[in-house]
């Protein structure tokens, strides 16, 4: 076990996949000689030269599409979105494209190609810089679509995506970059679309994505201490969805709050709470709970921000509200 | 029409492949005119001389991307003529199991990175390729194939400039048919010849007639070398014309605009039409040569549609598969 | 009364409004000489000249853009995007910039624009151009998001959307304009978020968009005769929704079914389906079913494409699924 | 630097506004160092002269488009700087009522259509604008400004030969300052003068020297007349460079690659005490006349910065407002 950041895990899978494979190519602004926005790319430019450890010029359709290009000819390009609000200037060769080829094609080619991208609100960097996009691309087949928590996660589910043959959007939340995790010394792929029960409970159970997982743990501390017992679930992976794990759990909990940070609004809420609904109905002791950022572009000001992001406090009033 | 440089089994091979190209489009739009094809086909007749002299210039191992109006590219780097008739009507033995359609005829044996629905979708993905061979010195090269209307999506610039600072082996080929759909590039761009374009990248822009294979022949050699000596891309601006609306059953009522006879024009200066003379009046071809040709040719063509016709709709279970890996 | 085709429809709709306001100006390409690829703007460049009708080069983030900057300085642009799937190459300038200017402004200013895109399946167009994106854009605020059903509808609710101060995203199906309606001479704008129950019934609400409407009507009909007793409701606009007449409906027949061409994860069923059950858990008799696209990309053979479109026949199974 | 053609009035106006630009971004800066700021900001330090000259040259009613690096742009156009100061704490008197920040602030009532922080994204925005003026014969021009690293998104090229097809009254201002973020942009293009792309649309490319803010005053003046006159789109590269990182807290370690000194050499050429040191050696001003003005906007920049501590935030039911008219 080492104590390194969210960030430096990042840097680690990268790392350790592109030794392994000379075909991973890293495409990116900014990726290169400052190892990116938020370092996440730092001392590859110098192991692995130019040419795999690309920075790129301001043109994301261009080189989210030579990625697809890449990908089709052999490599593995691994490329980074300086923010997930970048998908919607490249949104064409991800969602027409990358995701559509090996259909189109009848199965005649794979797109082994990861697009990182940080999500989520906190930094005061207003509605165009802190969206989350992982409601939005979990819309369209094709795509695989990953939320990983924690560092040593975030680890293991990167080498995942680096080594499957289908374009993997890969979010990153920008808020836990900087944080310190305990990180396992041999970090081993995470199997996709296996969702990870990281707290038992019996009252209640949370579903989450990202960083809500962590904070859904800490309203869960918080709560066990009032005498309710709540089961969180890190969701890792939208697409596929692992919905057994959560209907499992529902079947002991009677109740179910499902957190991620996208809007609210045709979210990945609505999706899991619909499906629970479908196979789950009768075990329902409530109506499904969501905690997700509301229907309101994300404002500059922290003290108009705060209140709205998805908070400790908001998963643990939203406990509360439908277990008393 | 510099035919005297080539010789006879050279000329007659790309006569060949351009008679080849119009006699398919024929079938297809029968096809069309009979109800038998499913959605829609752009045609390419009239532009076959600017696949075939391109392809021609090209290695087995290289790259290519198509566009809507694929079927040209397709038919000049020899891709199976019956696996293309049966993806258009839909069938399972199409090169994507009907699940493509005309439009996203795809074939990675022969190169061919696919044709593609979205215009200018393809010039990021070719330049990728080219990423690829650079990376991996593999000494392949890549063509964009894309028209006049995709040179003003975005995609065009980002990928040409990309490829311009880093010096990848790939060659745009830009088709200037004078319209996309029914918008003439003249009123949409203040660039008569938009391989001016080029100048902005710092990368050479040629302008050849795209009507004669010959001079596109040579323009794309040069460029391919240039590429694969590494010395980066290359936009080759042909200057062509399509036979047909933008797709069958375009009537076209928007050619007149600016003179009457556009389209007789132009079709006066049909690639197959004037190669044919050309080599007839310069004595380096016989009329049974030409015969024999079309004889072959026509048979295959009727085999296609044969096979095309008798095989099966895919099963309904396949709508799940090649979704992902 | 008279007959008239949807796509009639819409070229009335745009004719009217820009008699009365010469701020309209419509975008796109092939709009003007040829009246549209879909035929819904004829006779208007002869009418109102080529600067109030253009046809732009192909450029869709660049004209929805100046589209953007035209409805800051005082014009109301109607922008046509051929198929609503070129949105992900205009996403950027929908998503980020029009949709949340006035927002980012502190309320400054307004966004007057109407995007208007073709959805659905049917024509054996493929993967990337036959989507439905009226589930994508609804994941974010700021938008409004019209999906109108008959061509009286459509014509109605352009008109509402041409007098907006919002950006409004405005999706006609391809394969109704052709078909021939009745509508109305004299057609009022129709209100936003204002859903319109066109048939009334007692075991089960179908609450559905677009031409799902029609066929509702007409799986309704066929189960009438079978004594199943339909509710179907035309939504109008997902954004905002009028989740209350679905409440009130359901309150009533204990029963729902959503029916949205979009695909089914994280679309509009999911939505409402969720809302439903926090608001009328307890009235539900059965768990919400969709009528949606699956998961996949729309394939090319008819033989592919025509099962997995919702169809009469698929409503009309899932009542009877759901109803027995 | 050509001083000698304009009024002393003309010339510290422009000495003005570039001080006041400085001295705001430098308290900007405080704010940062002091905890005060949420967010990030991107100053413009370095390059006044740039939005300087080409504002000077405008009608106030004439638009610009702005970018993340936008506190200059607005402050020439006369924006209120209490306000502006305001929203970069996020308070409720600032532009957008605290909603925007650093990189969105907008002033419509100066024409200003927007910071933006999409980069490239206020390129056709500001091209629409144009659209607007000459459909409604109103005579008034807009300003794009934007960076060498914005020359390389995809809206770039489309709102450009737009603009140039129909010869909308609009100026693109490029400001090479070398850099987006840590990118070189000899890196990523093999255009040595981006101004070169204008050829491609068919319409003028003009480099000017952006430290001098006479040079890009007479660019600028001649683009607008141009614009006005109907005759189209002008595009202007500012060489130029920025004296800070990308953001305030970048450490910039990036800059020495190309040279050790490449920023001191920059620095050599302010573009505020250049004007200085010229009006002073020809003799076109005083000492004391500089030190009017700088006593006076240091007296105003204080004013804005205790203006924007003491406003308040916005409260939380704001939340919910502006997004729906
Ligand atoms: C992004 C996008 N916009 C619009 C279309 C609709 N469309 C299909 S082909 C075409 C014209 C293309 O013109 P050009 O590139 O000159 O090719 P040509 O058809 O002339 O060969 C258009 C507008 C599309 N398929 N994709
Ligand atoms: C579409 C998009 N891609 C990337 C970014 C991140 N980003 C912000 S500023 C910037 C550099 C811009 O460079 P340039 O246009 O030269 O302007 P400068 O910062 O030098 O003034 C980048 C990459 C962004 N905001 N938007
Ligand atoms: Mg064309
Ligand atoms: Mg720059």
């Amino acid at each position: 076990m080492k104590e390194i950041t969210y960030a430096q895990a990042i840097c680690e899978a990268l790392d350790e996949e592109m030794e392994r494979d000379e075909n991973i190519v890293l495409l990116g602004e900014d990726i290169s000689f400052i190892g990116g926005n938020f370092k996440t790319s730092v001392g590859l430019l110098e192991k692995y030269g130019d040419m795999r450890v690309k920075d790129t010029p301001i043109s994301e359709a261009g080189f989210v599409g030579m990625g697809v290009g890449m990908a089709l000819t052999g490599l593995r390009p691994v490329i980074e979105l300086m923010f997930s609000d970048f998908l919607l200037v490249a949104a064409d060769q991800v969602i027409n494209q990358a995701a559509k080829i090996r259909y189109m094609s009848g199965g005649q080619v794979n797109v082994p190609m990861v697009i990182r991208a940080p999500i989520g609100a906190g930094r005061s960097s207003a509605a165009q810089h802190s969206q989350s996009m992982q409601a939005m691309v979990s819309q369209f087949p094709g795509l695989i679509v990953v939320v990983p928590s924690t560092a040593q996660e975030a680890k293991g589910l990167l080498k995942t995506a680096i080594r499957d043959n289908n374009p993997v959007l890969f979010f990153e939340h920008k808020m836990e970059y900087n944080k310190k995790f305990l990180v396992d010394d041999v970090v081993e792929p995470i199997p996709f679309g296996k969702a990870n029960v990281v707290r038992e409970g019996k009252d209640i159970t949370i579903v989450a994505t990202s960083s809500l997982v962590m904070k859904s743990q800490e309203a869960a501390e918080k709560l066990e201490k009032e005498g309710i017992s709540v089961e969180v679930i890190d969701l890792r992976t939208i697409v596929p969805l692992d919905i057994d794990t959560v209907v499992e759990s529902v079947k002991k909990t009677g109740k179910l709050i499902v957190a991620d940070e996208a809007h609210e609004r045709c979210g990945v809420g609505a999706e899991i709470g619909f499906q629970i609904m479908e196979k789950a109905f009768y075990y329902l002791d409530a109506p499904v709970g969501r905690v997700n950022t509301p229907n309101v572009p994300l404002p500059f000001s922290p003290a108009l921000e705060f209140p709205i992001i998805p908070s400790v406090d908001r998963i643990y009033k939203k406990v509360v509200e439908m277990v008393k | 029409m510099n035919v005297k440089t080539y010789s006879k089994d050279q000329l007659l091979a790309w006569y060949e492949t351009m008679y080849k190209m119009r006699r398919f489009e024929e079938e297809v739009f029968e096809f069309y005119k009979q109800g038998l094809m499913p959605g829609l086909a752009h045609l390419y007749m009239g532009e076959e001389a600017v696949a075939t002299g391109v392809c021609a210039a090209l290695n087995d191992s290289d790259f290519i991307g198509s566009t809507h109006r694929g079927h040209g590219h397709l038919i000049a780097r020899g891709a199976d003529i019956k696996r293309m008739m049966a993806e258009i009507l839909g069938k399972v033995d199409g090169y994507c199991r009907g699940k493509g359609g005309s439009m996203h005829i795809m074939a990675m044996d022969k190169g061919i990175l696919g044709a593609n629905g979205i215009v200018g979708g393809g010039i990021p993905i070719a330049t990728g390729a080219a990423y690829m061979a650079k990376y991996k010195k593999t000494g392949q090269v890549a063509v964009s194939f894309f028209g006049d209307g995709a040179s003003n999506e975005g995609t065009f610039h980002e990928s040409i400039n990309m490829a311009a600072a880093w010096d990848l082996p790939v060659i745009y080929v830009l088709e200037n048919n004078l319209y996309g759909i029914s918008v003439d590039i003249r009123d949409v761009t203040n660039t008569p010849n938009l391989a001016d374009r080029a100048i902005g990248y710092g990368i050479p822009g040629v302008i050849v007639d795209g009507m004669d294979v010959t001079e596109v022949y040579e323009a794309a050699k040069a460029a391919i070398e240039r590429a694969r000596s590494g010395a980066g891309p290359t936009l080759i601006e042909c200057k062509t014309y399509r036979w047909q609306g933008h797709h069958v059953g375009d009537p076209a009522t928007y050619r007149k605009r600016k003179s009457e006879t556009e389209k007789e024009d132009w079709m006066a200066k049909c690639p197959i039409d004037c190669l044919k003379a050309e080599m007839l009046s310069t004595k380096k071809a016989k009329a049974s040569d030409f015969e024999a040709i079309e004889t072959a040719v026509n048979k295959e063509i009727e085999e296609s549609v044969n096979f095309a016709k008798e095989s099966p709709y895919p099963d309904v279970s396949e709508v799940f598969h090649d979704i992902y890996v």
